[in-house]
C-alpha cells in the first residue's frame, strides 16, 4: 500500500518537473541568448559561452527603443486603469441590481470575451480612422481596454457575487449609503478580484501585438512588442538584442507577480470570507 | 429605545414561476424597551419579519412604524437600529476596534469619542483586549461578541438579532445566552430576537410571537405560550421534549365531561374557564407534556398501558419513548434509570396540566387548571424535585 | 460487527512554526456493536480520533486494531467501515439512490441486488420517496438521512459519524438524535459517534469518551460521568446548566469532615466509599449541579445567603443565576415562576449530590453517596416530580 | 428616497447601455459589412443599403478558405484537448499533494501566465526549427499549449481547492481508490472549471496570429487568422470578404457560448457545493 502511495507520488512529482521544464526552457533560453554575444548565440550550446551585458547596453542605449518602452508603458498603465475601473463598476452593477435580461447580459459577456480578436480589429481599425483616433495610443488604449473589458467585468461580476450580502446589508444598518458601503466594504473585500483584473489588463496590454500593428504606423506611436520584430524583419536578425528586449519586456510582469503574488494566489478561493 | 408597530404586513418572494408567500397579514407590537422573540420553523417568516423592521426587504402591503413615525419606505441607513447578523457579517478587512467604531464613525463622531465608546462597549462584551485583532484571528465566540458590540455601539433605539447563538456550540450557547439577557437588562434596548429554538425564545424574552407558514399562532409571556398554547401548533413548537398528541373522544354529561382514550379516561369539570371552545364537541385531540406523565411499572387498571422503546437519559433526567397500542408516546421522568425496552409500564396523565385541541382547526379546547409557578399549594414552599432530593 | 483498539495513539499537527497537539497518547477499546461518543470542546482531539480510525489521517505514533487485525497503515477505502460526515458530502452530481448505492457498485456488487439493498436501507431511514431526487432537491434532515443510508448501505462493520446532527435546527435534531438511537439498537453496528453536545452524548452511547486537549478524560457509562465525573473538566463539561464549583476549605475531624464555604458549612462522613483521593487536603474546590441546589425565600440561618442575578425559564423549569457573596451559582427550581433579579434568597446545597475535586490537579476527590436512578428509597415508586404535579 | 433609487438605477441601466454599444457596435458593422457589397460598404452608412450573401459565398467558395478554416479547427481542437487534460491533471495534482516548493510553484504559474507571449515566439522560433517542429500544425499546436496551459493550470488548481476535501474522503471510505475517485466524484464536481478552462484554450488557439505568423510560411499549414490578413496585403482590400471572414471565425465561439453558458456562469460560484 505505501510503495503505491510513494509511487503514485513520485510519478506526479515528474510530471510536475516535465511541465516546469517545458515551461522554463524557453525563458532560459532566451535569459542565456540576452547574455550572450552575436556570434556565441548561434552555437547553440546549452550553456552560455560567456556572460556579457553587451545587447542590453545596446538596447537600452537606442532612443527609439525607450519611445517603444514609454509608449508601451503609457498604454497598458492607462488602459489598466480604465478597464479595471469599467469592469469593477460594471461587475458590481451585474452583481447588485435586478433587471431584465440579466441572463442575455451574461451571455453577451461571455461572448465578447470569446470574440475573435483579430476578427475584431478591421472594423475597429475601419471606425477609430473615420473619428480619427487612428495612429494615436489613446485610440490603442482604448482597443485594449474593448479586449480586456469582458473578460474583467465577467470576472469581477462573478467575485462581487461571492461576497455574502450580509456585509452589506450590515454596512447599510450602521449607517452607510450605498456609495460608502461600495468603497469601504464592498471594494476592500473584492480586492484579490480585482488585482486579478487590474493583472490581466495589464498583461494583455502590455504584448498585445495585433491592434497596435493595425492601428499605428508613425513611428512615434510605436510600442515595444511592434518594435521587437523590427529586430526580425530588418536586413539581418539580432538574436541577442531580441532575446534583451525579451527579458526587459518579462521585468513588469515579474515584479508585479512578486509584489501581488499573496493577493493573486487567494484570489478565488477566499471571496466568501466570513466574519 | 423605541416601539415598534406592524401593521397588516404581507410580503411574497417569486423565484421563476413559483410564488411563496413569506409574511400574510402579520400585525405586531413591540413596547419600549421590550425583548420580544420571533419563533418558528425555518420557513415561516420569521427572518423576513426582522428584515422588513431593518429596511432590508419592503413589505407588498402594511406599514412598519417606530415611535409612531412610518418607516415602511425609509432605507435601512436611515431607520436608526442595529442588527446582529446570524453569521456575524464582521468586516474582515477591519480590526475589532474599527468594526465597533464604523457606525461611529459614519455618524460623524469625533475620534476621541469614538474611541471611548468603542472601549465601553467593548468592556460591556468583554472583549477590550481584542481591539486590535483582525477578524481571522478571533474564535466563533469572540466574533459573536464583536458582533454584538457593534451593534450595541451606536447606541440605538432597537436592536435586530438574527440567531446570533446559531453558530456557537452547545456549551457557548447556554452561557452566551445568560449574558445577553443580562446585558439587555442593564441598557434597556427595545430587541426582536429571531430563532428556531424555542428554548432560547423562553429564556431570553419578555414575550414570543410564534409564527408558521406567514401566519402569527401566538403572541404571548413565555409562561402563557408555554402553559396556555393558542393551538396545536404552539403546544408542539413549544417545549422539549414535544408534547404529546393523543386523539381522544369526549363525552359530555352536567357536570363533567369525559376523555376516553383506548384503554385510558378521565372527567374534566364541565364549563369554567379551563374551556376556551365549544364544549359540545365529540372528538378532541389530547395534548400532554412529557414531564406531566407519570410512569409506572407493570400494567394497573385505570392507567394507560404502554411498552418501553427507547430510554434516553439526559443526566438527571431520562426521555422514555414509549408505545401505547400503537402511538408512540414521549415522558420525561427524573432519577430513574432503570428502564429497558420491552419493559411494560403504566401511565398517568395529569390532568392539572392536559390540553384538548380542536381536531380540524387544531384551536385549544382547554387548558389544564395547574399553570406552571402558579399553583398555590406549590408555589413558595412546596418539595421541588430538587428539594426532595435533598 | 467489530471491535476497535487504540493503542497509544499520538498524533500533533504542524502548520507553518507551529506545533500543535492534537491526540496524546489515546488508549480506548470500544467492544462488538457499541456505540460511543467521543466528546469535548473543538480542539480537543475527538475530530482527528474519528479521523484516524477511518485512516483519513495517520497516528504518528501508536497502533489501531480492528478484531485484532493492525489497520494502522491501511488505507481508508480497506477498512471497511462508513462514515457519516458533519456537512453530509453528499456527492451533488448524483441522485440520492446513485449516492446510496455508490459504495455498492465500487464494492461490484450486481445491479438488482445493489437497487434491491438501496431500497432496504431508504426505508431504514424513510427516504423511500426521494431515490431519484438530486441532493439540491432535498431539505437538511433529508440529506441527513441520505448521508445515513449511504452510510448503512455497504452494511459495514463500523459506523463513524462525526457531528451528525449538528446542522439541523433543536426540534430536527432531537427528533433525528432518538431515530439515531433505534437504528443502532436494530442494526446493531459497531458506531462512533464525535460531538460536542454533551446532551447527544449522554442520550446516544454506550459509554461516552470525554477529551480536552488531545488527552482522555474519563471512558465510562453515561450515569458514571455524569454521576461521578473523574475531574473537574469532566464535571463541568458534562451536564447542563454546568456544575457549580465553589472553593471551600476543609477540616478533618474523627469520623466527619467539615466543608466550609463562606456563609455555609456542612459535613461529610470521613472515610468510605466516597472518598477516592487523599483525606487530609484543606482545601477543595466544591462541586454541586444546579438541580441539586434548593432554593428558598429570605435569608435563613445556615443556609448560604444568594442574591437572584436573572431567572431563565426554560417551560416547565427555571434557571436561576444567583450571586452569593460574589461568586456566581446557578441553580435550577421546577415549577416557580416568581423570582426576580434582586430577591434575596438562601441555598442548601445537596449533601448527597455533592463533589468534591482537588484544588491543584482538579481530580476528584468525594462523590456524594447518592446516584441518580439508584437511590433505593426512592427508585421504583418514590413521587417523581411529575408525579408529584398530577 | 424612492426618486434616488429609481435614478441610481436609472443611471446604472444607461452606463450597462453604454457598454453594450460600445461593445456591440463593432460587431454590428461587422456584420452589416459582411453583407453588403464591396461599393456600399465604402458609403459607410450606418444602416446596410441592401444584404446579399455574396462575400459568404464567395469566400467558402475558395479552397484556400476551407484549408485555413480546416487547419485552424485542427489545431484549436487539439490543443483544447491537450491543454484541458494536462491543465486537470497538474492542477489536481497541485492542490492535492503536499510537496516542498508548492508556493514558488505558485508563483511560477502566475509568471508564465503573465509572461509575454511574444517575447516567448523567438525562443520558440529558435528551438522549433532546430527540432524541426517549425512550419508544422503540430509545433503550432504545442505552441499554443504552452500559452493557455499556465491560466489553465492556475484555474484548475483553484478550482479543485474549492471542492471539499470531504467528498474525495467520503469516496475513500465507500471504498473508492484514488484514480476512481478522481474520475468519477472530483472531476464531475470540477466541470465548470473544466469547461472553462477549455472554453480559454480553444479561444486562444482558434484566434491566436503572432505565433502562427512566426512559426507557420507554407500556404498548407496556415490558420484562418493568417489567412484573413492576407485580404489586406493584396493589392486592394475586400472589405466585405474580410467582414465574411470575420464573422464566420466568430461563429464557433457563439456556438460554444450557447452550448455551455450555464455552466460558465455557474462557474466561479458553485465550486464549493455544499451536499
Amino acid at each position: 500500500m505505501a510503495t503505491t502511495r510513494f509511487l503514485s507520488k513520485g510519478l506526479n512529482y515528474l510530471a510536475l518537473a516535465a511541465v516546469c521544464l517545458f515551461f522554463m526552457f524557453p525563458m532560459y533560453w532566451m535569459l542565456k541568448g540576452s547574455l550572450e554575444t552575436a556570434p556565441e548565440l548561434l552555437s547553440a550550446h546549452l550553456l552560455p559561452g560567456s556572460i556579457s551585458s553587451e545587447a542590453f547596453r545596446e538596447l537600452i542605449g537606442q532612443a527609439s527603443f525607450r519611445q517603444y518602452f514609454f509608449n508601451s508603458a503609457t498604454v497598458a498603465i492607462a488602459s489598466t486603469i480604465v478597464s479595471t475601473t469599467c469592469a469593477v463598476l460594471a461587475g458590481y452593477g451585474l452583481a447588485r441590481f435586478k433587471f431584465p435580461g440579466k441572463a442575455a447580459m451574461s451571455r453577451g459577456v461571455l461572448f465578447c470575451y470569446m470574440f475573435p480578436s483579430l476578427a475584431l480589429s478591421i472594423p475597429l481599425f475601419n471606425i477609430f480612422y473615420s473619428i480619427r483616433l487612428g495612429n494615436t495610443l489613446f485610440g490603442l488604449m482604448l482597443t485594449h481596454v474593448t479586449l480586456s473589458l469582458p473578460f474583467g467585468i465577467w470576472l469581477m461580476w462573478q467575485y462581487f457575487q461571492t461576497i455574502p450580502s450580509a456585509f452589506r446589508e450590515n454596512a447599510a444598518l450602521l449607517g452607510a449609503g450605498r456609495f460608502r458601503t461600495f468603497l469601504e466594504v464592498e471594494l476592500p473585500l473584492a480586492r484579490s478580484g480585482l488585482i486579478a483584473v487590474a493583472i490581466f489588463a495589464f498583461a494583455l496590454s502590455w504584448e498585445e501585438y495585433e491592434f497596435a500593428f493595425v492601428l499605428i504606423t508613425s513611428e512615434a506611436s510605436k510600442t515595444l512588442p511592434i518594435g521587437m520584430t523590427q529586430f526580425v524583419t530588418r536586413d539581418y536578425v539580432v538574436w541577442n538584442m531580441i532575446m534583451a528586449a525579451g527579458i526587459t519586456m518579462a521585468v513588469p510582469a515579474f515584479l508585479l507577480i512578486s509584489f501581488l503574488q499573496k493577493y493573486l494566489v487567494a484570489g478565488f478561493t477566499s471571496g466568501g470570507l466570513k466574519g | 429605545m423605541a416601539n415598534i408597530v406592524l401593521s397588516g404586513i404581507y410580503k411574497e418572494f417569486t423565484s421563476g414561476r413559483e410564488t411563496h408567500l413569506a409574511v400574510d397579514g402579520l400585525n405586531l407590537d413591540v413596547a419600549n424597551g421590550e425583548f420580544i422573540s420571533l419563533v418558528g420553523p425555518s420557513g415561516c417568516g420569521k427572518s423576513t419579519t426582522l428584515r422588513m423592521i431593518a429596511g432590508l426587504e419592503s413589505p407588498d402591503r402594511g406599514r412598519i412604524f417606530v415611535d409612531g413615525r412610518d418607516v415602511t419606505a425609509v432605507p435601512p441607513q436611515s431607520r436608526g437600529l442595529s442588527m446582529v447578523f446570524q453569521n456575524y457579517a464582521i468586516f474582515p478587512h477591519m480590526t475589532v476596534r474599527q468594526n465597533i467604531g464604523y457606525g461611529l464613525k459614519i455618524a460623524g463622531m469625533a475620534r476621541a469619542d469614538q474611541e471611548k465608546r468603542v472601549r465601553e462597549v467593548a468592556r460591556l462584551v468583554d472583549i477590550e483586549n481584542l481591539l486590535d485583532r483582525y477578524p481571522r484571528q478571533l474564535s466563533g465566540g469572540q466574533r459573536q461578541r464583536v458582533a454584538v458590540a457593534r451593534a450595541f455601539a451606536r447606541n440605538p433605539d432597537i436592536i435586530l438579532l438574527d440567531e446570533p447563538l446559531s453558530n456557537l456550540d452547545a456549551k457557548l450557547r447556554d452561557q452566551t445566552r445568560a449574558e445577553l439577557k443580562q446585558l439587555h437588562q442593564r441598557v434597556g434596548h427595545t430587541m426582536i430576537y429571531v430563532t428556531h429554538d424555542q428554548l432560547e425564545a423562553l429564556t431570553l424574552s419578555d414575550r414570543i410571537a410564534i409564527m408558521n407558514k406567514g401566519v402569527l399562532q401566538q403572541f404571548a409571556a413565555p409562561s402563557v405560550v408555554f402553559q396556555q398554547p393558542a393551538n396545536l401548533f404552539v403546544a408542539t413548537f413549544i417545549g422539549s421534549p414535544t408534547m404529546n398528541i393523543i386523539p381522544a373522544t369526549l363525552l359530555h354529561g352536567e357536570a363533567h365531561t369525559a376523555v376516553h382514550i383506548e384503554g385510558w379516561s378521565a372527567s374534566l369539570p364541565r364549563g369554567g374557564s379551563e374551556w376556551l371552545g365549544p364544549t359540545d364537541v365529540s372528538a378532541a385531540l389530547v395534548g400532554i407534556r412529557p414531564k406531566d406523565i407519570t410512569v409506572h411499572d407493570g400494567h394497573v387498571e385505570g392507567r394507560l398501558p404502554a411498552v418501553v422503546t427507547l430510554m434516553e437519559p439526559t443526566g438527571s433526567d431520562a426521555i422514555l419513548h414509549l408505545d401505547a397500542d400503537g402511538r408512540a408516546l414521549v415522558a420525561q421522568v427524573a432519577d430513574r434509570f432503570d428502564f429497558e425496552p420491552g419493559d411494560k409500564v403504566s401511565l398517568d396523565l395529569s390532568l392539572d396540566h392536559l390540553h384538548l385541541f380542536d381536531v380540524d382547526s387544531g384551536l385549544a379546547l382547554y387548558h389544564g387548571r395547574a399553570k406552571y409557578g402558579a399553583r398555590p399549594a406549590r408555589a413558595h414552599a412546596g418539595p421541588t424535585m430538587a428539594q426532595g432530593a435533598a
